[in-house]
C-alpha cells in the first residue's frame, strides 16, 4: 500500500479511515454490498432507529432543486425491534464501525434505543439525531437549545460507553452553543450538518411539493454552507467532528479535513453513485500519497492556520 | 445481484419525435434483468440533474446488451436521449420487482400507454408459446404509436391501438378498449404500464371484472436501492402498512395493494 | 396590454410591478441603462450605503460553487455624501422606485444615513440591512437579536415617513422573531433572504478561498431555503415581504409569490443575464394572462392554502 | 455603449490542443470594442457554471464579427470551446477599459504569456503605420506557441520566442527576453497580458528600466459592469483607494497603479 495512515479517532472509536456514509442514505449497510466492499468504509451509519416502527411522511418525498436534493422522508424506519431482529444480524458481519442514528419524539424515546443497544455488539457507536427537520417528533427541540439538549445527552451518556456523537442541525443561529452545551453533558463528537429547511412551490398549482410541505435540503448546493459550520465548531470544540454536505467526491472531503473535520461522511452522493464513497476513500489516500502526507490527520484544520 | 457499471452506448436511434431507443452495452444487466425491472441511468457530469434516472428495461435485443425506450421529457432524458453510439453512461441495475411472466396456456391483456409500453415489451419478448396475449395501446396521438408499432416484438401480437385523438387507430383511451374485450373474454391477468390515471382507470376496471392486474408505478427515485426511503407510493394492506417502495417493492404491484385514493 | 394588474403595495409604496432587484447586483442602476429601460422595473434597491466610503473586503472576493456563489464584497461603497453627490441625480430622473440600501457598524451609522435621505426626493424608501453576513460592521449584531433590531427600527422610524424595509438575516434560529420585534417598532416591510454563511477551501493550500475566509451564499443552491424562509415568515406576519434568493426567472418568481412574497427581488442573476429583471417583468405579466389571473396580487401566499 | 446580445458562433477552429480560434457575429461590438477590452460568455444553460466567463477580445477579422483566443481550462471554457458554428452564445460587451494605442513613430514592446496573446493581437491589429514594436511571446512549450505564430497579425511582426522547455525559439522566460532587449532599446511603452507572475516580473523590468507599463489584469469576475464590487486587484495610490475594479477600472491598468506586493 501506500504507507498513508488514514485512521481517524472518533471519540472513543479508531476509524480505518475517515470515510463515513451518512444516515438515511446509505439504509443499513447490506442495500450496497453487491457494489462494493463496504468494509472498506472507515464506518456506516445507518438510518435513524425510533423505538416504534414509523411510516414515514406521504410522498412526495424528494424533489430535486439546484444542485440539490430536498427530502422529507420523515424518519421512516423500521423501529427498534425490527431493527435488531433484521439488520443487526447482517451489521455485525462487518468489520467496520457501526453507528446508529438514533431519533425520538421524547427523551424516553432516545434513552430506550441507546439503552437497547448499548450491549449489543454489532454497535460502535450513536449518532443522536436532534436535528432532523422534517418531522415534528424528530428531535428538533433538542437541536435549537443548549438546555433540551444538555438534558438529553446527559440521560443517555448514563446508558452507554459506547462513543455518543451528537448530530447538529445547521438551521439555528450558533450551532456551537448546542454543541457546548453538549459537549458538557458527555458528548463524545459531533456530527454535522444534518440537512438545511428548505421548499419547493410547484408553479403550476402553487402549492408545496413535498407531501410534507417543507423538507431539508441536501446535495453539492450546501456544501460552502456546512464547510463554514464545520469550521466555526471547529474553531470553538476540541471533541471530534464529522463533517458532512454535500460531499461527492475526494476534492470535497480534503475540503471538510482542511476546515477542521476529522472524519467526514458521504450522503446523498450514495445515491448517485453507489461507489462514491468508496471512490472517496481511495482518493484520500491517493491525494496524501502524491502529496507526501503521511497522516491524514496532518490536514484537519489547516484552513485555520 | 446488482451492477454499477460504465457502459457504452451501442446505438440510439429515433424512432418518432423525442422518443429514443438506446442500445445500451452491459453483460452483467443484460444477462440477469427481468421484464418490469428497471436500470438508473446517468449520461452526465456535475449536479445537475442531480440524480440518475429510472428507466425501465425494454428488452434484451442481442447478448450483452440492453434496450431502452426513452421519452424525452426534461433535463435528464434530454442528456440520455441526446448520446452517441460509444458514448458513455452510467448504468445501475437491474433493479426493483418485474411482472408474473404468464405460463404457458395463460390469456393475458397488456394495457400501455405511450412509452409504458417498454416494459409490456420485454414480457413479450421472454414469453413462452402457448401463452395467448392482446397488447392494448393508447397514446395521444399518431405519432406516439409509431414506435410501437414498427417493434417487432410487438408487432408480431396481437395489438389494439387507441389514440386521444383517433388519429391512429380507435379515437379514446386504451381503458375503452381494454373495456370492450373484458366483457369479451376475461383474461387471467392484466400487466398495465403508463401514466398514472390510466393505471387507477386499469386498476379498476380489472377490480370490476375480478381480473388479477399488476401495474408498473412511477415516483421520484432516489437511491434505486431501497435504501433512502424516497420513492413511496401509498398502500393498504390488512397490517397498516402505509406506504411500499416503488424501488424494491415494486415498481410491479398487484393493483389491489395500491391504494388509489390517494393520488 | 394585456390587462394583468401588476401593481404591489410593499409598506406605503405602491409598485408598478412585483419586480425588484437586490441590494449590492445593481450597483446604482445606471450600470444597467445601456441593456434596457429600467424603469420597467417595479424599483430598484441601491448597494448598501455607509456613512463614510468603505474599501471592501481584500480579493478574492468571490468564488463559485454548485449553482451557487460565494461573495465577501464587505460593503465596498462611495459613503454617504459621495452618494448624494454622485448617484443621485441619477437616481432622481429613474420613474421607478428607488430604495436605498442602508448598513452600518452603530446605531448612529444607520440613523446618519437614514436623516440625510428622508428629505430627498428620489429616495423612496429605505431597506436596512442588519444581515451582512461579511463583515464585523455589517450590522449583524442587530440582525440576530430581537431587542437590538427593534431598538434599531425604532430609531429609525423616528427620522423618516419613507417606507422602512428591514432585511432579515437567514443565519438564525427564527427571523420571525426579529421581524415580530421590528414590526412593533415600525417596519413597514421585510425582504429576506440576505446570504447564508459559507465559505469555500483550496484543496491544493487548505486555505480559504476568499480574502474574507468567510462569505455568503446567494444564487439558484439557495432558492429552496430562501422560499421556506418567506413561506415561514408569511405564515406570521402581516406586513409586505420582499422574496429573494435565487431568483432566476419567472418560474422562481411565482414560486415566491406563491409562497407569499408580495414582491421579489432578483439578485445574483443580474451578474449572470443583465436583462433578467426585465425578463421577469414581461414573464410575469404573461403567466397571469395565460391563466386568466387579473391581479398578480391574488397568487401572493397560495402555497398556504 | 455596451450590449447583451444573443450571437453566433460562426466558426471554431483548433489552434492547438485546448486553445481555439472562435469567431462570433455581433455586429454592435464589433463596431465598437477597442483592444484591450473584453466580452462576457455564456454558452449554457442552467445554473453550472453559474458566471459567464471574461474573454478578452482578440480582433474583428471581418465587419460585424469579434475574433476570439479561449484556451480550455475549466468548465466554462470547456463548453466555449465545445460550440459549433451556428451554435448560440450570449456576449456581453464590449467591457473595461482597454490599452493605450501607440501613436505614430513610438516603440512599444508587448510582452504577451500564452493566451494573453490575444488582446495584444487585437492592439497590433489596429496599430497604425509609423508604430515601432516587437512581440514578446512566452510559453511553456512549443504546442502553446503555434497559435500565436501562425496568426498573420502576429507573424507580421517582429516576434521573439521564448518557451519554458527551450522546444520552440529561446529557452527560459519571456522576461528574461525582455530583459535584454530592454539593454539594447528603451521602447516608449510596454503593453503586457500573461500570468500574474508574469506581469509582476514584466512591471518590475518596466520600473527599473523607466519605461510606461501597461498590464492586463485578471480577476474572479462577477457582472462585469462595474455594479457588484466582485472583481477588485489591490492598487496603490495617493488618495489612498486601496482597491480597483478589473472590470470599468481595468482589466488594463498602469502597472505602477497595481499594489504587486498584495499578490
Ligand atoms: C420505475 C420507472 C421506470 C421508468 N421507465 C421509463 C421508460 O422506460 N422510459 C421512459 O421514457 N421513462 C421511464 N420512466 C420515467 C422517467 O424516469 C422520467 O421521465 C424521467 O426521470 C424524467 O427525468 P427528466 O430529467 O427528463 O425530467 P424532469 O426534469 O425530472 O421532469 C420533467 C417533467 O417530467 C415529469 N416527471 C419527472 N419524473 C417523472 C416520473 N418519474 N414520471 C412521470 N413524470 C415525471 C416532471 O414532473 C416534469 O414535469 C420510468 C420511471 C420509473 C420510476
Ligand atoms: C479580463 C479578462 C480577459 C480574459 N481573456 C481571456 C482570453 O482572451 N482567453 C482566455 O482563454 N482566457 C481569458 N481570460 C481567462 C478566462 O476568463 C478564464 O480562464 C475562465 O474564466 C476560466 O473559466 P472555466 O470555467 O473554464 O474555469 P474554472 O472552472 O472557473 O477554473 C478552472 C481553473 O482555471 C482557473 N481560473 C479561473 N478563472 C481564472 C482567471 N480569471 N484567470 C486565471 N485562471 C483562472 C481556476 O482557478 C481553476 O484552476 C480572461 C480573464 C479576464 C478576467
Ligand atoms: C434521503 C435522506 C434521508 C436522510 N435521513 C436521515 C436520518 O434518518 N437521520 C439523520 O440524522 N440524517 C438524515 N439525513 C441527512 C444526512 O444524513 C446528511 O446529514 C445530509 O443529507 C447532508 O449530507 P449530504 O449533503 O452529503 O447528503 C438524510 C438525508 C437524505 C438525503
Ligand atoms: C455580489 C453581491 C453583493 C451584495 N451586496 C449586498 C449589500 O450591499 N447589501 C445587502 O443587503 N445585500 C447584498 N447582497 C445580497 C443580495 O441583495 C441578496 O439578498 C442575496 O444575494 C440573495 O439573492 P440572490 O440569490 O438572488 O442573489 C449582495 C449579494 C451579492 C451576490
Ligand atoms: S429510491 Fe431510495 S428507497 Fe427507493
Ligand atoms: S465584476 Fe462586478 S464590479 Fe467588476
Amino acid at each position: 500500500m501506500s504507507g498513508v495512515d488514514l485512521t481517524v479517532k472518533i471519540g472513543r472509536l479508531t476509524l480505518k479511515n475517515p470515510v463515513l456514509v451518512s444516515s438515511g442514505t446509505f439504509g443499513y449497510g447490506r442495500e450496497f454490498a453487491d457494489f462494493f466492499d463496504i468494509n472498506r468504509l472507515g464506518g456506516i451509519i445507518t438510518k435513524a432507529i425510533t423505538p416504534q416502527p414509523r411510516p414515514g411522511n406521504p410522498p412526495p418525498r424528494t424533489v430535486e432543486t439546484p444542485a440539490g436534493l430536498l427530502n422529507a422522508i420523515g424518519l421512516e424506519n423500521c423501529g427498534l425491534e425490527a431493527f435488531v431482529r433484521e439488520k443487526m444480524p447482517y451489521l455485525k458481519t462487518l468489520d467496520t464501525a457501526v453507528i446508529v442514528n438514533v431519533a425520538g419524539a421524547s427523551e424516553q424515546d432516545y434513552v430506550d434505543v441507546v439503552r437497547r443497544l448499548a450491549e449489543e455488539d454489532g454497535v460502535d457507536g450513536f449518532e443522536i439525531n436532534i436535528s432532523c427537520p422534517n418531522v415534528k417528533e424528530g428531535g428538533i427541540e433538542f437541536g435549537t437549545r443548549p438546555e433540551p439538549a444538555a438534558a438529553l445527552v446527559g440521560k443517555l451518556r448514563r446508558e452507554t460507553d459506547k462513543t455518543l456523537i451528537v448530530k447538529l442541525s445547521p438551521n439555528v443561529t450558533d450551532p456551537c452553543e448546542i454543541a457546548e452545551a453538549a459537549e458538557g453533558a458527555g458528548a463524545d463528537a459531533f456530527s454535522l450538518v444534518n440537512t438545511f429547511r428548505g421548499m419547493a412551490i410547484n408553479q403550476e398549482t402553487g402549492r408545496p411539493v413535498l407531501g410534507n410541505r417543507i423538507g431539508g435540503l441536501s446535495g453539492p448546493a450546501i456544501k460552502p454552507l456546512a464547510l463554514y459550520q464545520v469550521y466555526r465548531l471547529s474553531l470553538k470544540s476540541t471533541k471530534s467532528i464529522i463533517g458532512m454536505g454535500g460531499i461527492f467526491n475526494t476534492a470535497d472531503a480534503m475540503e471538510f479535513i482542511y476546515a477542521g473535520a476529522d472524519a467526514i461522511s458521504v450522503g446523498t452522493a450514495n445515491l448517485v453513485r453507489p461507489t462514491a464513497s468508496l471512490e472517496i476513500v481511495e482518493g484520500l489516500e491517493a491525494y496524501c500519497a502524491a502529496r507526501g502526507v503521511g497522516r491524514i490527520g496532518d490536514c484537519v484544520g489547516r484552513a485555520h492556520e | 445481484m446488482k451492477y454499477f457499471l460504465k457502459a457504452k452506448v451501442r446505438e440510439n436511434t429515433v424512432l418518432s419525435e423525442g422518443w429514443h431507443a438506446l442500445r445500451i452495452e452491459c453483460p452483467e444487466i443484460a444477462a440477469s434483468a427481468s421484464p418490469g425491472q428497471f436500470v438508473q441511468l446517468r449520461a452526465w457530469e456535475g449536479a445537475s440533474p442531480l440524480l440518475a434516472r429510472p428507466i425501465g428495461v425494454a428488452g434484451v435485443p442481442a447478448a450483452g446488451e440492453i434496450l431502452l425506450w426513452v421519452q424525452r421529457v426534461g433535463d435528464g432524458t434530454r442528456l440520455i436521449t441526446g448520446l452517441k453510439a460509444g458514448d458513455a453512461i452510467s448504468v445501475t441495475g437491474p433493479l426493483g420487482r418485474g411482472f408474473t411472466m404468464p405460463a404457458a396456456g395463460e390469456t393475458v391483456y397488456f394495457a400501455a400507454g405511450c412509452v409504458g409500453a417498454a416494459p409490456l415489451r420485454f414480457v413479450a419478448e421472454r414469453q413462452q408459446a402457448g401463452v395467448k396475449s392482446i397488447f392494448f395501446y393508447g397514446a395521444g396521438t399518431q405519432c406516439d404509436t409509431v414506435a410501437p408499432l414498427a417493434d417487432p416484438v410487438i408487432s408480431g401480437m396481437e395489438v389494439v391501438v387507441t389514440t386521444d385523438d383517433g388519429t391512429c387507430g380507435e379515437k379514446g383511451f386504451v381503458t375503452d378498449a381494454l373495456r370492450s374485450a373484458l366483457k369479451n373474454k376475461k383474461p387471467d391477468r392484466i400487466l398495465a404500464c403508463g401514466p398514472m390515471g390510466m393505471l387507477r382507470a386499469v386498476a379498476a376496471l380489472a377490480a370490476e371484472a375480478g381480473v388479477k392486474c399488476e401495474v408498473s408505478m412511477e415516483s421520484h427515485m432516489g437511491c434505486g436501492l431501497g435504501a433512502c426511503n424516497g420513492c413511496v407510493v401509498s398502500v393498504k394492506d390488512g397490517t397498516g402498512k402505509k406506504y411500499a417502495h416503488v424501488c424494491t417493492d415494486g415498481p410491479v404491484f398487484d393493483s389491489d395493494y395500491i391504494d388509489w385514493e390517494a393520488f
